[in-house]
């Protein structure tokens, strides 16, 4: 019964599930302390409960709808649109059916005699307001899209992560950014001189100066079997403390720690321009013969490109920032356009969980390109249900 | 300065009734760091040297000043403040007045004595003061662990929260934001195409237009196909068109960013030239 | 006031040891410097996908977001101050040594502490940050983003030479977008014989952007979303975890 | 000649930045007043002010801050030198809280020129000064200006000014101009004072934020809008006044049609001189 055995290599995966659990349960907690506070504060209490005893008179109707009702199908197109645009439902983000419908009702609900259009808007608001209250729901239907989407994605990347763990081979194309990064650190070394490495002006929170990280604990890997200067210049504390844990780790694999300097990999300041005027500096003084750039850029690309140019350096570049992708381009040996940075890690470790997400990705490039295809073709016949379906709130 | 001998009119430092301008010594300095920078592209010299190291000074203390008073301060400093201060006096009984309305339940309930609604509101209370302000305050202190090797390791928590904050915010809004707004954007309506009557060349064109459009779409998006090589009777000339597009669009865009970054330079000159030189009115 | 100030400033300093203790103690449990904090990290991020679903008007929404944005900022103001350590050592260290242009890391440092003196001191307001701001930062801030005009046209020059079909497709689509953007540009092309008198150069610039621009920026933005959404997967369940460094 | 092209062809960078400092300079310090097409949206606009009679008056809102001011500011001369010209008298207000202090220094850079000399504030311009809330503010100012703004920026009674004798609210101003970044400005006067009083109402803005008025100027709730820099410009040239906003598209213009050159430059040398290393 060897296969009921409990299985020690999952044991993280038991530990998410638990984890799951408990934010679940923080969650909870989390909603039961606001509620204790409404509660428990005597004077919020108080308030609340004159606010709440005259709930109508708070929703005031358009000068323009003052007018009687007269059933004409104009009437209530207007009716409708002034309801989407109530402020008490501004947030709950209603769609034209759904405010037809509040309006038809409240029709119904009210008398015919000598109606006004105010009338039945206040109604119509008041209406919505309470059928739309979703403030104990703890789904939000108008998000199930992105849902459905998010899920469908993840698990394309996700059965393909699961299928490389049996170990099959997988194919990757030749990204030439990436495979220049041995060539480039070669030559500094061949130069006598340092490698620069730029990760980008955002902080630890964005997966591109992640993707930059990891590229970085690739690149150290290099220069440290090379035996050259890395130097790191960077604008927030955490990608300066995790660059240096990243790079020692490398130096570590590779035996040469004591050629390890944490010096080189600096914090300057956290401003933009400030950050650039000085890792200009550094590469006019240290004159570095291999530049890297990646991560998250915005108007310093242009900037750190062009004098890294200046001082003869080769330079390799990556973002995901669209407007800056023709600056790279413009001016840098090779660039890493968008996707091809994420795609970085899994080229160069060939770990075969992380060739999985990328088989994973390009399914869901495929999907992409199919269902635009499709929605094409059913917008051109004039089916709108499936557009519909992708529209957010 | 020779430019006085050319006759220029610069910024006076003094004013007309004697005394220091605080505006014109600004201007001055202002106008020499921004030289400064420029002359950087001329060579690397003293000039940007000093401008550049004032910089890197000068914006570090802007960024820990802004960080303590926007960061810092509100959301962990004076809230602290307030709930320490409102527990002190409450304890004490000294008859101050309560700065935080939930201090001032608890008040009431020490008064009232309803012991069994008071441990509620004070389990609830530290659960709050603690998710609030003393966990993220522990994560912060972590991170200032590094400073210590052996306890170096503990800096990996408040880095795991930050990743993953960053990772689940970025699942969410990226397939919100992009995913689904952009290809509903590319569904593409070829109807009046069918329902034209005659020839209407600007539906025809625009129908075109849209076509193209989907196209260098799709094709573009097979270029950054990674797991087949780029070869073959659809793979290599698809992505091939898809590399066109995406050069087309990075010259487009170069060519109108263009303007914008000479505003900036623009900007740049009026001060040299009207509020220093007094050249341009 | 100071009386709680102190106990604040006590607190946290007893805080401060404690975790240092406790650091050090327990720094070779396999389970604690590994397994916990990539949990930490799925944990964080499966609370920020759950407040994503859930509706605006439930109170949970806000507290979520509020507890959440709280704890970044807390966090990354500590983190903060190792960046600044590393800045204000390193940076004496180039004085006390005298290395190579060590003068001017005196100006840095200067710089560093009078600024946040005055602006510690007094807030925003202060007449001497004031000063600091508006007659070195900003004008330092817009320099430097000016010197980008400069660098445009000097990658201009060198890079938009049609060396290969890309590059001429590159190169064209640039020379036409800027011939489109302004008026001269529209003069100049009516001279040109047969197209100019056809079409304005204005509006082939707006085609281009309203047909390849869309695409190719709509056809990176999806892909750099999967990738974002992969990477992000990646690191919730710890696949990628390279940004922790040294696993021993 | 091969020779001279291989020059060109690693020409050293710092030739091209001269050229793109004096292409800069030489524009703003003579504005050369390139051809400029003017758009029906600020050719409307100038109409609005144009159709005034000598004597009326209007609303000039300075709803923007320094940040916006390399656009705005040159605009809102363009358009006092317009209403000096046609002896239309201004009231200027002010929605967003540094607007104030733009009037005043709109005002204080034209009286210092030789033709406006004559213009007295008070009397042909006066600076109401700034009061919070916007939309209470624009609403407000629909049943009274002076309710509204009970002092002018420098503190002195509005109701003394000679420019208020007999203005009470929307209906006795001929028209609003303002000069808006962000929400409050167009969006505002649009909505309120021309739905509710129709007053005429038209503006400028940056150029950013010009998509967002589209709909009133089709809606004709707007009377033409002076968009960004290049509006200004033309602003300028209908007034025959080049100015800052004149220097700087013909900035631009130098500045693309140099880069255009260069770029055929460079291109050329290389097909005769051969690839660069």
């Amino acid at each position: 019964m060897s296969r009921l055995k409990y299985n020690h290599k999952r044991s993280n995966y038991l530990l998410m599930f638990v984890l799951l659990a408990f934010s679940l349960l923080f969650a909870a907690g989390a909603a039961r302390a606001t509620g204790e506070a409404a509660l428990e504060n005597p004077q919020t209490a108080e308030v609340t409960a004159a606010a709440a005893a005259p709930a109508e008179p708070d929703i005031e109707a358009p000068a323009e709808l003052k007018i009687d009702y007269n059933g004409s199908p104009e009437q209530i197109k207007t009716l409708c649109e002034h309801v989407l645009k109530a402020r008490a439902l501004a947030s709950k983000d209603l769609e034209e059916t759904e405010a037809r419908a509040l309006v038809m009702d409240s029709l119904a609900q009210l008398p015919i005699e000598k109606l006004t259009l105010a009338q039945v808007y206040v109604h119509a608001v008041a209406l919505g307001e309470k059928r739309f209250d979703m403030s104990h729901n703890y789904f939000n239907p108008k998000r199930s899209n992105v849902l459905i989407a998010g899920i469908l994605l993840l698990s394309f990347i996700g059965y393909f992560t699961y299928h490389a763990r049996q170990g099959k081979d997988m194919f990757i194309r030749k990204i030439a950014g990436l495979s220049a990064i041995d060539e480039a650190v070669g030559r500094a070394t061949e130069m006598g001189k340092p490698v620069l490495f730029v990760p980008g002006i955002y902080d630890m929170d964005d997966i591109q100066t992640i993707a930059g990280v990891s590229i970085l604990g690739h690149v150290a890997k290099k220069t440290a079997e090379y035996e050259t200067n890395l130097l790191v210049p960077c604008t927030r504390s955490l990608v300066m403390s995790t660059s240096q844990e990243v790079v020692r780790e490398a130096y570590l694999k590779a035996g040469r720690i004591d050629s390890f300097k944490a010096e080189n990999i600096r914090y300057l300041t956290d401003d933009q321009f400030g950050y650039v005027a000085g890792v200009d500096g550094i590469m006019m003084r240290e004159k570095p013969a291999a530049n890297f750039y990646l991560g998250v850029f915005f108007a310093e690309s242009l900037i750190l490109a062009e004098t890294g140019h200046h001082v003869g350096a080769i330079q390799i570049a990556g973002t995901a920032m669209v407007h800056q992708i023709p600056f790279f381009v413009a001016a840098c040996d090779y660039t890493l356009i968008g996707e091809e940075l994420f795609a970085a890690s899994a080229y160069l470790t060939r770990e075969p969980m992380q060739l999985g997400t990328l088989k994973g990705q390009d399914v869901g490039k495929f999907l992409i390109i199919i269902v635009i295809v499709l929605g094409i073709v059913l917008e051109t016949c004039g089916i709108t249900f499936f557009s519909n379906w992708f529209i957010t709130h | 300065m020779p430019l006085f001998a050319l006759g220029f009119n610069f910024r006076p430092v003094f004013e007309a009734g004697g005394g220091v301008s605080t505006e014109g010594i600004g201007i001055w300095i202002a106008a020499i760091l921004t030289l400064g920078i420029y002359s950087f592209l001329y060579k690397d010299n003293f000039f940007y040297k000093f401008s550049e190291y004032l910089f890197v000074g000068v914006s570090a203390g802007y960024t820990l000043v802004l960080t303590f008073h926007k960061y810092l301060k509100p959301s962990l400093i004076e809230p602290l403040q307030e709930y320490s201060r409102d527990f002190y006096h409450i304890i004490t009984g000294a008859s101050v007045p309560i700065v935080n309305p939930w201090m001032l339940s608890w008040q009431t309930h020490l008064v009232g004595n309803q012991f069994g609604s008071q441990f509620s509101f004070i389990f609830w209370f530290a659960v709050k003061v603690f998710l609030f302000y003393i966990f993220p305050a522990i994560l912060g202190l972590m991170m200032i662990s590094r400073v210590f090797p052996n306890a170096a390791w503990l800096s990996r928590f408040p880095l795991a929260t930050i990743v993953g904050y960053g990772s689940g915010i970025m699942i969410v809004t990226t397939l919100h934001a992009s995913v689904l707004e952009q290809i509903k954007a590319s569904f593409v309506s070829f109807a009046p195409l069918f329902h034209m009557k005659g020839v209407d060349w600007s539906i025809i064109a625009q129908s075109a237009n849209d076509f193209l459009l989907v196209l260098g779409l799709c094709c573009a998006i097979i270029y950054f196909y990674f797991s087949a090589e780029h070869k073959g009777v659809i793979l290599g000339p698809a992505s091939n068109f898809g590399i066109w597009v995406l050069m087309i669009t990075f010259g487009a865009s170069f060519g109108y960013t263009v303007m914008a970054r000479i505003s900036l330079l623009i900007g740049r000159f009026q001060f040299l030239l009207g509020d220093w030189m007094q050249l341009v009115k | 006031m100071a009386l709680f100030n102190g106990f604040l400033i006590v607190f946290f300093i007893v805080l401060f040891a404690a975790l240092i203790f406790v650091g050090q103690t327990l720094r070779t449990s396999q389970f604690l410097r590994r397994k916990l904090p990539l949990a930490f990290c799925f944990f964080m991020g499966v609370i920020i996908i759950f407040q994503f679903f859930i509706p605006p008007e439930n109170p949970l929404y806000k507290e979520i977001e509020d507890l959440s944005t709280k704890w970044i900022q807390i966090i990354s103001s500590f983190a903060l101050v190792i960046g600044l350590i590393s800045l204000v050592t390193m940076n004496f260290n180039k004085i006390s040594r005298k290395y190579e242009d060590w003068q001017y890391a005196v100006v840095l440092l200067l710089g560093f502490f009078v600024t946040t003196f005055y602006g510690l001191r007094d807030g925003f307001e202060g007449k001497e940050f004031d000063f600091i701001f508006n007659y070195m930062y900003v004008p330092m801030q817009s320099t430097m983003f000016s010197i980008l005009a400069f660098f445009v046209a000097s990658a201009a020059f060198r890079a938009f030479r049609a060396r290969s079909r890309e590059a001429t497709l590159l190169l064209t689509a640039a020379v036409i977008v800027m011939l489109g953007r302004v008026e001269l540009g529209s003069v100049l092309w009516s001279y040109i014989p047969f197209i100019g008198n056809y079409f304005d150069v204005s509006d082939l610039a707006q085609w281009i952007n309203k047909v390849f621009t869309t695409a190719g920026q709509r056809a990176i933005l999806l892909g750099a979303s999967l990738g974002y959404i992969a990477a992000s997967f990646k690191i919730l369940l710890g696949i990628e975890r390279s940004y922790f460094g040294s696993e021993e | 000649m091969k020779a001279f092209f291989t020059i060109i062809n690693n020409l050293d960078r710092r030739i091209i930045f001269l050229a793109m400092v004096v292409a800069v300079i030489w524009p703003l310090v003579t504005p050369l007043a390139l051809p400029v097409q003017i758009t029906p949206n600020t050719q409307s606009s100038y109409d609005v002010i144009e159709k005034l009679n000598p004597g009326d008056r209007i609303i000039l809102s300075f709803d923007y801050d320094p940040a916006s001011s390399p656009e705005l500011q040159p605009m809102a001369k363009a358009v006092m030198t317009h209403c000096y010209r046609k002896d239309v008298k201004m009231i200027a207000v002010a929605l967003w809280p540094q607007g104030p202090m733009m009037a005043k220094k709109a005002f204080e850079s034209l009286a210092g020129e030789a033709e406006f000399s004559g213009k007295k504030y008070g009397v042909d311009f006066v600076n109401l000064g700034v009061q919070p809330s916007y939309v209470a503010v624009v609403k407000g100012m629909g049943d009274s200006i002076p309710g509204v703004f009970p002092t002018d920026f420098f503190g002195s009674k509005t109701t003394d000014f000679a420019i208020m004798k007999g203005i009470k609210n929307y209906r006795d101003v001929a028209a609003i101009f303002s000069l808006t970044t962000g929400s409050a400005g167009i969006g505002t006067y649009v909505t309120i004072a021309n739905a509710q009083y129709k007053t005429t109402v038209t503006g400028g803005c940056t150029a950013i934020s010009s998509l967002e008025y589209y709909p009133y100027l089709q809606s004709k709730q707007l009377s033409g809008l002076v968009e960004g820099l290049k509006g200004a410009s033309e602003y300028e040239r209908l007034v025959k006044k080049p100015g800052l906003a004149t220097a700087g598209m013909d900035v631009q213009a130098v500045v693309h049609m140099m880069l255009i050159f260069f770029i055929l430059l460079a291109n050329l040398s290389q097909a005769i001189a051969g690839k660069q290393k």
